[in-house]
């Protein structure tokens, strides 16, 4: 079993979970695959800009999502099942966005 | 007195008012929308540089007639440099951002009219309403105004959606009304709150109440303010968490009003986050936040154009993503990165509208946009398929093409802040975009046809194919001369900087 | 006076912002939704007038007779009033978008459920 | 004085009118907070607002919410 059928069976099983019952196209599969590989490596590189303020946490954090990206595997279709059209799921993503925003405001400037 | 600079806005006001009335008579719509659409790109291109004071009030420093006899406790203070009147400046970056959206703005008019057999007045007022209040925030000086006409901006957006006709269109507009209802309010607020710290709405005097000490700068009511205000910035323009809404809303819009709602998205993007640089660049936070928020929505809206199968979904989120490079420019907040992220706003604005109204082909040819259910489309429409291969290769950044030089500087931009990691992620997702804009060009057009695909023998008005290979030369000229765009571009970035 | 005015209005204006953001979220039904919606605004116009408002001060409505020194010294800021009058209108005309938007959905449906219609 | 009950009508009026049943109730309660905030107004000194807010707030406002209900259904379902 190579890791292509390994990574197409993590996603029809994820496809399961949430049943969702269309078939997995080998284009849906590798688009997946993609998404998967970009998401991880640009958090990967925006992490590294944690080099401005520590050094040694930037080190730690690095180590540490990638661990946690190989262990989650299959985040991008978590992902996408996140970010539907339902106006439960976006409206709750609005709150927490200004509770995030304004807290974040207050936070990184009185003490940055 | 310069009388084009409000004329700007008034005459798209005035005749969209006045298209509403005329509802079943084709033809005089047709002559007077096709009229207003030509004068959207002109006026502002032979408009002299200027400011404009309504109700003829400038700051007292300049009117020296009404100071005299005043007490020294207004003109010996910062009173008599303050705007007392609604203040509209229209300087060489306005101007060219004014043409560009006009020039879209007329396309999708021009197009809109051929494409169906009777002209819709209520579509065109629509188009000319939004186009006008985004004109008018890109030209405000006064924060109060800009909230208004942002106001009307939503309206017409949630207006070309319900016209549209397409599946679902009614859910999405009822949607984005309630989270604007949350997000507006909130941003009225921030203004308040601004507003009651400095005593002021007008811009510039904001800046220097700030800047010469006459409020505390790090007051937390200012803090809470940027905010407020960001919050309001990101609703506006659909950054994360509003990603999922706006790119549903372009989705669920007509070609042609796709093409303008993203123009208004890239506009007021820059309008907003133009006012948060002038009134907050000294919060350190604020250059940092805006980065950030731009990394999130380019990765989320690359990755999630990905997997989209609907095409015209995906490139709406490919113009969420798209918006993130903008974003990278003016959080760089130097010369360098500003005029980078005004001029690759610019080329965005075309370069998505063009990518737009070609996919928007396939829809009148089919009535399909499920990339499953498409293929072969390449025998069908050679010329539009050819033409919408250049527009991909120009929103990845490939030379010769505008956003290549764009991308380019701003590449330079962050190496030269000292930020390589920014770099790599943008050529890194400029990258995965030409991906997956090559995927949907090879599902939809390469594929062999499948058996059930319905295609209508109706030919492609002229006029679409007219628009797409004007959208092709500004493309090119920009690509090939950015000295004309940046020249335009660098006096604003410089005065921000 | 156990609060003074103005600091007891502004809290007014955010609790009807809360209680707006509340039934927004957590209403199902689509027109409570935009009740909520209509108390967000209401709350905002509150903020800014409450912005506007001077302890002690006069309206700054300038009559014959007022002597013009104790008037400019005691009229409370005209300016945010001026910007709610626009605000008040705009929220208006909003809602009744909203409100034909849901007219034409409940046709389709046949509810005013969020879940149902808004929901996926 | 007379101020505090204004906002506290407020308050307890929106929140009245968010927990009705009825939906007809709901929209003409909806009236009860717009008219004490245009009594509020006049109290923070903003009279031409307070007109503004009493036509628009416990007139158009409810009426506008009535017939939306009056056109789809008066339940909460």
């Amino acid at each position: 079993m190579n890791i292509y059928d390994i990574i197409l069976k993590k996603i029809k099983d994820v496809r399961m979970e949430t049943g969702d019952d269309e078939p997995v196209s080998n284009m849906a599969a590798s688009s997946m695959l993609t998404a998967e590989i970009t998401i991880i490596s640009t958090l990967l590189i925006a992490v590294v800009m944690l080099r401005l303020l520590n050094k040694t946490l930037m080190i730690g954090s690095v180590v540490l999502i990638f661990v946690l990206a190989i262990v989650a595997m299959p985040i991008m279709p978590r992902l996408k099942r996140e970010q539907n059209d339902s106006l439960a799921s976006m409206s709750f993503y609005v709150i927490i966005g200004l509770g995030i925003i304004v807290t974040l405001f207050y936070w990184g400037n009185l003490n940055g | 007195m310069n009388y084009l600079i409000p004329l700007m806005v008034v005459i798209p006001i005035t005749c969209a008012l006045f298209l509403n009335l005329l509802h079943e008579r084709t033809r005089t719509v047709k002559a007077i929308s096709i009229i207003v659409a030509l004068a959207l790109p002109t006026v502002p291109l032979i408009a002299n540089y200027g400011v404009q004071y309504f109700g003829g009030y400038p700051p007292l420093a300049q009117n020296p007639t009404i100071a005299v006899g005043l007490p020294t406790l207004i003109t010996g203070t910062a009173l008599n440099i303050f705007h007392p009147a609604i203040t509209y400046v229209f300087g060489s970056a306005q101007k060219l951002m004014i043409v560009i959206l006009g020039f879209i703005a007329l396309f999708a008019i021009y197009i809109s009219l051929y494409e169906v057999k009777k002209a819709s007045g209520v579509y065109a007022y629509l188009m000319l309403m939004g186009t006008a209040s985004i004109i008018a925030m890109l030209l405000s000086d006064d924060i109060f105004n800009l909230y208004v006409f942002f106001e009307i901006a939503a309206l017409a957006q949630v207006g070309i959606v319900l016209v549209s006709k397409v599946d679902y269109n009614y859910e999405t507009a009822l949607k984005y009304m309630i989270l604007g209802s949350i997000a507006s309010p909130l941003l009225l607020i921030g203004i308040a709150l601004l507003l009651g710290v400095t005593g002021n709405v007008n811009i510039t005097d904001i800046v220097y109440s700030i800047q010469h000490g006459l409020v505390n700068p790090q007051s937390p009511v200012l803090l809470m303010a940027c905010s407020l205000i960001i919050f309001g910035w990101l609703y506006g323009t659909g950054l994360p968490p509003f990603h999922t809404i706006k790119s549903a809303m372009y989705s669920k819009a007509l070609p042609t009003g796709a093409a303008l709602l993203q123009a208004f998205s890239v506009f007021s993007f820059v309008a907003i986050g133009i006012i948060i640089l002038r009134i907050f660049s000294y919060l350190p936070f604020a250059h940092i936040f805006i980065i950030g928020i731009s990394l999130v929505a380019m990765t989320l809206g690359i990755t999630m154009a990905i997997t989209q199968t609907d095409f015209k979904r995906l490139i709406a989120y490919l113009a969420v993503g798209e918006l993130g490079y903008i974003g990278i420019g003016l959080g760089l907040g130097t010369a360098l990165g500003i005029t980078a992220g005004l001029f690759q706003a610019v080329n965005e604005a075309v370069i998505t509208a063009f990518l737009f109204i070609g996919f928007g082909t396939i829809m009148y040819k089919t009535k399909e946009t499920d990339m499953r259910k498409l293929g072969g489309m390449l025998v069908e429409t050679p010329k539009s398929a050819l033409l919408v291969l250049l527009a991909g290769l120009a929103m990845a950044g490939v030379p010769p093409f505008n956003a290549f030089q764009s991308k380019l500087m701003l590449v330079q931009a962050s190496l030269n802040s000292g930020l390589p990691e920014i770099a790599i992620i943008m050529v890194l997702l400029s990258i995965v975009t030409f991906m997956t804009f090559m995927r949907a060009f090879h599902t939809i057009y390469l594929r062999p046809k499948p058996a059930d695909l319905e295609i209508k023998n109706e030919k492609i008005p002229n006029i679409t194919l007219v628009a797409m290979v004007a959208f092709l030369v500004v493309c090119l000229v920009f690509g090939l001369f950015p000295q004309i765009a940046t020249n335009f571009l660098q006096g604003m970035a410089m005065s921000i900087a | 006076m156990i609060m003074d005015t103005q600091l007891a209005s502004l809290l007014t204006a955010g609790a009807l912002i809360v209680i707006g953001i509340f039934g927004t979220l957590f209403l199902d039904n689509l027109i409570k939704k935009v009740i909520s919606l209509a108390f967000i605004g209401d709350g905002a116009n509150l903020f800014l007038i409450a912005m506007g408002y001077k302890v002690g001060g006069i309206v700054y409505i300038f009559l014959p007779g007022m002597s013009m020194s104790n008037f400019s010294q005691n009229a409370s800021y005209p300016l945010p009033f001026a910007l709610v009058l626009t605000s008040i209108v705009i929220g208006a005309s909003t809602m009744a978008v909203m409100l034909g938007i849901i007219i034409l959905l409940n046709k389709k449906y046949g509810s005013l459920s969020a879940s149902k219609i808004l929901g996926e | 004085m007379i101020e505090y009950i204004f906002m506290i009508t407020t308050i307890l009026g929106s929140i009245i009118c968010l927990m009705q049943r009825d939906l007809l109730k709901a929209a003409i309660l909806t009236g009860i907070p717009g008219a004490s905030l245009a009594f509020l107004y006049q109290y923070l000194q903003a009279p031409d607002v307070a007109l503004t807010q009493a036509i628009v707030g416990s007139a158009i406002i409810p009426v506008f919410f009535a017939l939306a209900v009056y056109r789809t259904r008066r339940v909460e379902d």
